[in-house]
């Protein structure tokens, strides 16, 4: 194997206290070629402050629609070894757990079929397998099914769903979000591998509404875990906070958004009717308070990324449901929201922007769910209300006509 | 053309300088702090030393010259002639003798003007024309408000409430009244498309002006009978009447289906939180006059749940954003519908992006 | 005179403790048979459940192009004395105070020449004599002009401005409501009365942030009198409001929304420099604390009712000016913004209105003032930003292009 | 045929069970609470009373299987082979044993792997391709990322922060890095119109997508050169690429205008504050690669601002809505301009509709 090309530029990255991403990619092509030519082809792009990559075209392995990002380099002549440079994005275990055997015959196929640089992971959560040719995408496919692993998604489809690590290890998960990732993946397989939406779907589940997967900004379907009762109170474990110098009342007190807290030094109270369970208080004691026992999740809808109509966070749908496998109220939901958007989406419309192009109201009569008031920050401001009936002359008993 | 240039014009309103009791000339920009000694009469004390104090009565705004004469006289009465009014309409007296304070509202009272709206309280209604004067009304402004206020008068007579409550009507969507920023306001609404006069809109309007008008894009040029017209999409009209006001061959009034909305929690002042839009509560209720008792029972309804629910000094807005709307919703009993939500142009921003939810 | 129109709907209005509009209406139909036709078509109204006035036609006094509402009756027939019912709107004095001789004296104009019926006032401030004939305007503007009462605006003109009560009763006018706003009329009386505007422009001024003329929702332009030093405090009065048992810290400090004040039990601090002047301290403990001494007022644009583009409030365009006589600089912006929005802006758009669809960025560029952060909530969220200029290959020391 | 339907597919991931540590498996849904013990060790203590030790060390993201191998071998040594990535791209190890923390601690160090990223902290930034990997790319993601994190490193490594502060990049609008809610986003863009091969346009693009694609509708259809192709109009292009994203003959890079913005303020978790987006802190920093200097000084800038002056808990954006974005301006020294000012949708709702206002 030839020399490493020249990086004086790239070199200046490997020094400093953060691992660095140059020591990977150098790493990778002391063995292998391609990982070479990236790392010259990304000093060029230092240089020249341009990035070195064309439009993908469509390439896959067979019967899947979507999982590989087709990329070619502009500079072919300069950096062959990755004319072709291929992304195939593998879907993950939820939560992220891994056996070290598991990683390691990633890895051997990995060393066998490609560039030896990986993503771990995407921020869809994918295992990101960076850089191959067309012609080992169908061999990856075939070694990563022996080991189970199977591919995500990309396109028009539904894209990998993920989850924090939940009830494997947080107190605080009010479902079990592993389980429901796996379970939507393994039911939803069609729909992730064929792409066939008018845009690509995520879902994205945390355990509770601190969301440390980011679902509400991230996730076309959110499913955030909270609780409909109480909060759990250990008052002993209460004054301990306070007698190891805890400032109850500016620290828990003094941030609670729902100002529904009061603490008169030995009890802490908590009208619970007005709580918003926003997890303040709990993330500040996790020792003395819990969620209630009452526990599920709130769906929301909607969110994404800047492009088309502006960034969106997504918004009630359901206040509150226990979500207890097999999930069917749930994907029946899904299911129906999925009929409605497909049948009158616009190509490369997510959900969110379909809904705020037809209306909450009338996508509610859609999908079949009553309007409820905790879809709404607020009602409307405007008086431009479409009142669905009105009254004709001569009806009888006023009856109202639609 | 001569008449016209040497007819005074433009001269404008006369200088304020001259209504204002010698009082307020002494110790105009020198009021010093103000106290309101029982409902309806405040005293303004000045760095001077001076006194100043303010009776206020109640007014139905629609008011005949005679009753404008009465003012007058207890004006002459009681305050060297002055007074004023505010901008709520109610009319209010200037003294500088206390011990002319009791006389004075004696004499209202018989004239039959209560004294009060100050404080914390809730003062008269801002409103509009309603039947007695405008084309465009879906619902009439003063038998409305005397209603209500009738049935309120004790919250303007004294000062118990937690806030201010300030409500206003309007008897169509131009809402002359204001109405979009109080703590309760009442909303004339229509509720059927226009009924074009295909007859008279190439005579009377503008086409394009017309098609122009609309919100919501409802309506086309289109020939009818041979005529130019215009079409309404009907299942795209909102009612807004901004139509009508631009053509007035495209009548919106209808005795079936007008009626009134309700809408709470906006405010306009800068007191604590920010001002703010008021929102739906009610979508619907029938016009039905002379008392229109099912608004004047909605109302009184609002005033109550706030009233026993809110914080002191919170207003209805500030009250309904700390225990959220669906709480809302809940302790009012009134149900929530597909007419709640927005869809009009920033609807999106109005849906519930977080978890922050009651139960 | 014959007797008055059987009403039975509207006596039910006599009865209970408010002022009745319809004993106002039957007063002066005793003696005036406009007013006595009115009483019998709101009667009828009232049964009818249906307004009974037609679009109005337009008429007005000699010269002027508003300050008239013309109105007819749809049932000349049935009520003929009020087959013309015109409105006039005269501009009353600053701050709405009067002496009894110059009330009576309007009352007798308005007996001669009118209904008898007034709104004392309308809701943009005019005195509004309500109801009369074509033939009776010119006489009632020449009476009125002999005791110096002028027409106020109607239809795409600047409209009476109207103010709060300012420094004549209150003490926390931070600047002179009533001077700015007789000044604004005398100078602006030709676009009062000649309608040459894309649509209607109201001022509001109000001495405080309290806004008793509603301003900041109800006006074109909204002018709102603030200070920019640190709010008076007198801690002798704080205590004293103390001692009376006032609960200085859930009651004042607890509703301060910039959470900067403090109280020890002795003295109230005001952290200054965060304090967001709301009043809301001053409002609930007068003799203690007062506005500030460098006072002067914010300039904020826009506001207005829902037709056509939904409602708006007015929002900051000058954070802050002392606003003293001759007002040259507001004058000056003024004339700037009816001259872009005369040249721009569209039949019957509002200039807040106006705003929103060319940008609140080109309109600054346009009427030729500064971006500040004052004029905004918050900067924008979504990336969509316009840059001005970028660069050519070639351009030399990389200048920046148009 | 006949081979597809006997290939095995869809069969998804593998079940996550198979994964978990037994320790996890005895006690999934009974953690009772966790105790961070010191910056990037954590121990979560079950109703059972079992522990599950946790440490959590930096990652680039982009590794190789090398790098991937060398965990594996920490997680044989010290964890039974278990171990996990975050949802923030770092790598955890699960242990059962107190005494291997510190011996794992320090082979990570050995290894260049710092530990840290809990409690009040900054943890890894979420990011995206860049250069490496992109066709989209307006500036590179790693590296930038590697520069910020070298000058910040001391705040992964410590928990001496008023809160968390999450920061994220995306190399260009498409927002892979989901920069919309963060504390601090790094945001590639663009600034110039994209320059269209108008010999390539008709073969490779579907001109009515193309047009569709503009969220300005800054494109149409034109003849160019006889060619079928699109026309830009370049005042209203605000240089998202949306249009590049569906037509390869509208490229959009250019060394000389490419750069990023900074974006501040927003957050995800629902913790006190709802979730919120980020707002335009800087609009523009040319690209200066290998380390981008004035991108890490002006992220450096405002991490210290925040912490010097926020409330104990406060994230970046509850600590500007408290003390109001003028302020902000003026503390940070930021330059206000006609950019930060929104234009697009919803403008109308950020302009300062109240006189709340400091000096
Ligand atoms: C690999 C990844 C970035 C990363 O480095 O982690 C990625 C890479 C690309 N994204 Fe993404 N997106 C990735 C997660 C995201 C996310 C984050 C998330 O899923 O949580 C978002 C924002 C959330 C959202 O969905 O809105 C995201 C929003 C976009 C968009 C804008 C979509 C929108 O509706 O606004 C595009 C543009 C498009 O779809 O045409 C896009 C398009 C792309 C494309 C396919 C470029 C293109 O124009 O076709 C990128 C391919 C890069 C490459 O060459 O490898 N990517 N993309 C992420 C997927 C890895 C994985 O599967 O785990
Ligand atoms: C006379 C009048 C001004 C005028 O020039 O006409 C006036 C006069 C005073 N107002 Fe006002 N306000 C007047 C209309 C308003 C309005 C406008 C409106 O209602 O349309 C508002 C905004 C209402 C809103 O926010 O929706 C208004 C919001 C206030 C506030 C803020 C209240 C709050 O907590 O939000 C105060 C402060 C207070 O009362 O504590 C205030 C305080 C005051 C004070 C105490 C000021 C003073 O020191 O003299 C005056 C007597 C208070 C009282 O009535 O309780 N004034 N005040 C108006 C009387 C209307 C009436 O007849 O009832
Ligand atoms: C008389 C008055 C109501 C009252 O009873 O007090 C009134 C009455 C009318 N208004 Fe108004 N407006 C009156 C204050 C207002 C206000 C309140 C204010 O000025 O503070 C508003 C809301 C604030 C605003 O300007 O946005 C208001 C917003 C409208 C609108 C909607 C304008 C808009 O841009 O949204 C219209 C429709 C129009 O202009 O075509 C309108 C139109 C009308 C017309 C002229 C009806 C029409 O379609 O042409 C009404 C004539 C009624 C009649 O027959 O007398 N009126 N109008 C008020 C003027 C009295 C005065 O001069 O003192
Ligand atoms: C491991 C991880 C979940 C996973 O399945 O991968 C995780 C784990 C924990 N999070 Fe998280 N969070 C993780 C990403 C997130 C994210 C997502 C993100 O950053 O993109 C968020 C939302 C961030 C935002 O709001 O922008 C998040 C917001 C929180 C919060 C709320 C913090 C706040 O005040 O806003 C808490 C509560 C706290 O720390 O007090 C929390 C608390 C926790 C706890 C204490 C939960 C528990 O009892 O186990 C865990 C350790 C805390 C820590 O790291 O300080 N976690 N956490 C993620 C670690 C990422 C990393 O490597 O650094
Ligand atoms: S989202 Fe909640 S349940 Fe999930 S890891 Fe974070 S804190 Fe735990
Ligand atoms: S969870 Fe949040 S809203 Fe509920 S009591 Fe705790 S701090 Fe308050
Ligand atoms: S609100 Fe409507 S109906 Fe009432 S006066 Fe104004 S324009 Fe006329
Ligand atoms: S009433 Fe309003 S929405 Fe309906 S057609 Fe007329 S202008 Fe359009
Ligand atoms: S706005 Fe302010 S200055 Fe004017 S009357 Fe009201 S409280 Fe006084
Ligand atoms: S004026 Fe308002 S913001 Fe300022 S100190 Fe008083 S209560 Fe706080
Ligand atoms: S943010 Fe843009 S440039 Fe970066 S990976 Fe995503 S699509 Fe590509
Ligand atoms: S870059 Fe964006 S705004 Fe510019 S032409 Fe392309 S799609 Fe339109």
């Amino acid at each position: 194997m030839a020399d490493l090309p020249k990086t004086p530029l790239l070199d200046e990255l490997e020094s400093g206290p953060f691992p660095s991403f140059v020591s990977e990619i150098k790493r990778a092509a002391e063995k292998n070629d391609m990982s070479k030519d990236l790392l010259g082809q990304l000093e060029q792009s230092y240089r020249e402050k341009i990035g070195h990559w064309k439009h993908g075209g469509i390439v896959g392995v067979m019967g899947y629609g979507g999982g590989v990002i087709g990329r070619y380099s502009d500079l072919p002549k300069e950096w062959p070894n990755i004319s072709h440079f291929h992304t195939m994005r593998i879907n993950h275990p939820s939560g992220w757990f891994y056996t070290s055997k598991s990683l390691r015959e990633i890895c051997n196929i990995w060393e066998k079929h490609g560039s030896g640089l990986t993503n771990m992971h995407g921020s869809t959560g994918d295992i990101i397998l960076l850089g191959t040719t067309t012609d080992h995408l169908e061999p990856v496919f075939e070694e990563l099914g022996k080991i189970d692993f199977d591919i995500g998604g990309s396109g028009s489809d539904l894209r990998t769903p993920s989850c924090c690590c939940g009830q494997a290890r947080c107190e605080w998960a009010c479902y079990d979000t592993m389980a429901l990732t796996y379970d939507l993946t393994m039911h939803y397989q069609d729909e992730l591998h064929r792409p066939a939406f008018p845009y690509k779907f995520k879902f994205k589940m945390s355990g509770c509404p601190n969301d440390c997967v980011a679902s509400i900004a991230r996730s076309d379907m959110s499913i955030i875990g909270t609780w409909r009762d109480s909060i759990q109170i250990d008052q002993d474990a209460v004054r301990e906070y306070a007698d190891k110098g805890m400032d109850i009342r500016s620290d828990v007190i003094g941030n609670c958004p729902a100002k529904c807290m009061d603490f008169d030094g030995k009890e802490l109270h908590i009208e619970n009717s007005y709580c918003v369970r926003c997890m303040h208080c709990i993330n500040v004691m996790p020792k003395a308070l819990r969620p209630g026992k009452d526990k599920g999740a709130t769906v929301l809808l909607g969110s994404k990324a800047p492009i088309v109509e502006g960034a969106m966070l997504s918004s009630v749908l359901i206040p509150f449901w226990k979500l207890e496998p097999p999930y069917s109220d749930l994907k029946e939901i899904v299911d129906n929201i999925w009929d409605v958007w497909c049948e009158d989406g616009k190509a490369r419309e997510r959900v969110g922007e379909f809904i705020q192009r037809v209306g909450l109201g009338n996508f509610l009569d859609a999908i079949g769910l009553e309007p409820v008031a905790e879809m709404v920050a607020h009602p409307r401001e405007n008086p431009y209300v479409f009142y669905e009936d009105y009254f004709e002359e001569g009806d009888e008993e006023e009856e109202e006509k639609g | 053309m001569a008449d016209v240039q040497e007819r005074r014009t433009d001269f404008g309103p006369p200088h304020y300088e001259q209504f204002l009791p010698p009082i307020i000339k002494e110790n105009y920009g020198k009021w010093k702090y103000h106290e309101i000694l029982k409902p309806g009469v405040m005293v303004h004390v000045s760095e001077t030393g001076d006194k100043l104090f303010t009776i206020r009565a109640a007014s139905p705004r629609l008011v005949c010259i005679d009753k404008i004469r009465d003012y007058c006289d207890l004006a002459d009465k009681y305050c060297d002639g002055y007074l004023r009014f505010t901008s709520r309409h109610n009319v209010e007296f200037l003294l500088t003798k206390h011990e002319n304070i009791e006389p004075l509202v004696a004499d209202l009272k018989k004239l039959g003007h209560p004294i009060g709206g100050m404080g914390n309280s809730i003062t008269s209604i801002v409103h509009t024309q309603g039947w007695v004067h405008c084309h465009s009304a879906a619902t009439d402004a003063s038998g409305i408000v005397k209603s209500v206020m009738d049935d309120l008068s004790e919250y303007f007579e004294n000062m118990k409430l937690p806030g201010k409550l300030r409500i206003a009507l309007a008897c169509c969507l131009n809402m002359c009244g204001a109405v979009h920023c109080s703590d309760i306001a009442i909303l004339g609404i229509h509720r059927r498309p226009p009924r074009t006069d295909h007859t008279r809109v190439k005579a009377m309007c503008e086409i394009p002006s017309v098609s122009a008008s609309c919100p919501t894009a409802a309506i086309r040029p289109a020939t009818v009978d041979g005529r130019a017209s215009v079409e309404v999409i009907e299942e795209r009209c909102m009612y807004c009447a901004n139509c009508f006001t631009v053509c007035p061959a495209m009548p919106m009034a209808d005795p079936l289906n007008d009626g009134v909305s309700i809408w709470i929690g906006g405010k306009v002042s800068n007191a604590r939180s920010e001002p703010t839009f008021s929102k739906l509560a009610i979508p619907f209720i029938p016009n039905n006059p002379p008392r229109w008792p099912e608004v004047t029972q909605a109302v009184r309804g609002l005033v109550e749940l706030w009233a026993s629910n809110a914080n002191k000094y919170e207003r209805m807005g500030e009250w309904i954003n700390r225990i959220g709307w669906p709480k809302f919703f809940r302790m009012s009993g009134i149900e929530f519908q597909k007419e709640h939500i927005d869809d009009f142009k920033h609807a999106g921003l109005t849906y519930k992006r977080s978890t922050h939810l009651t139960f």
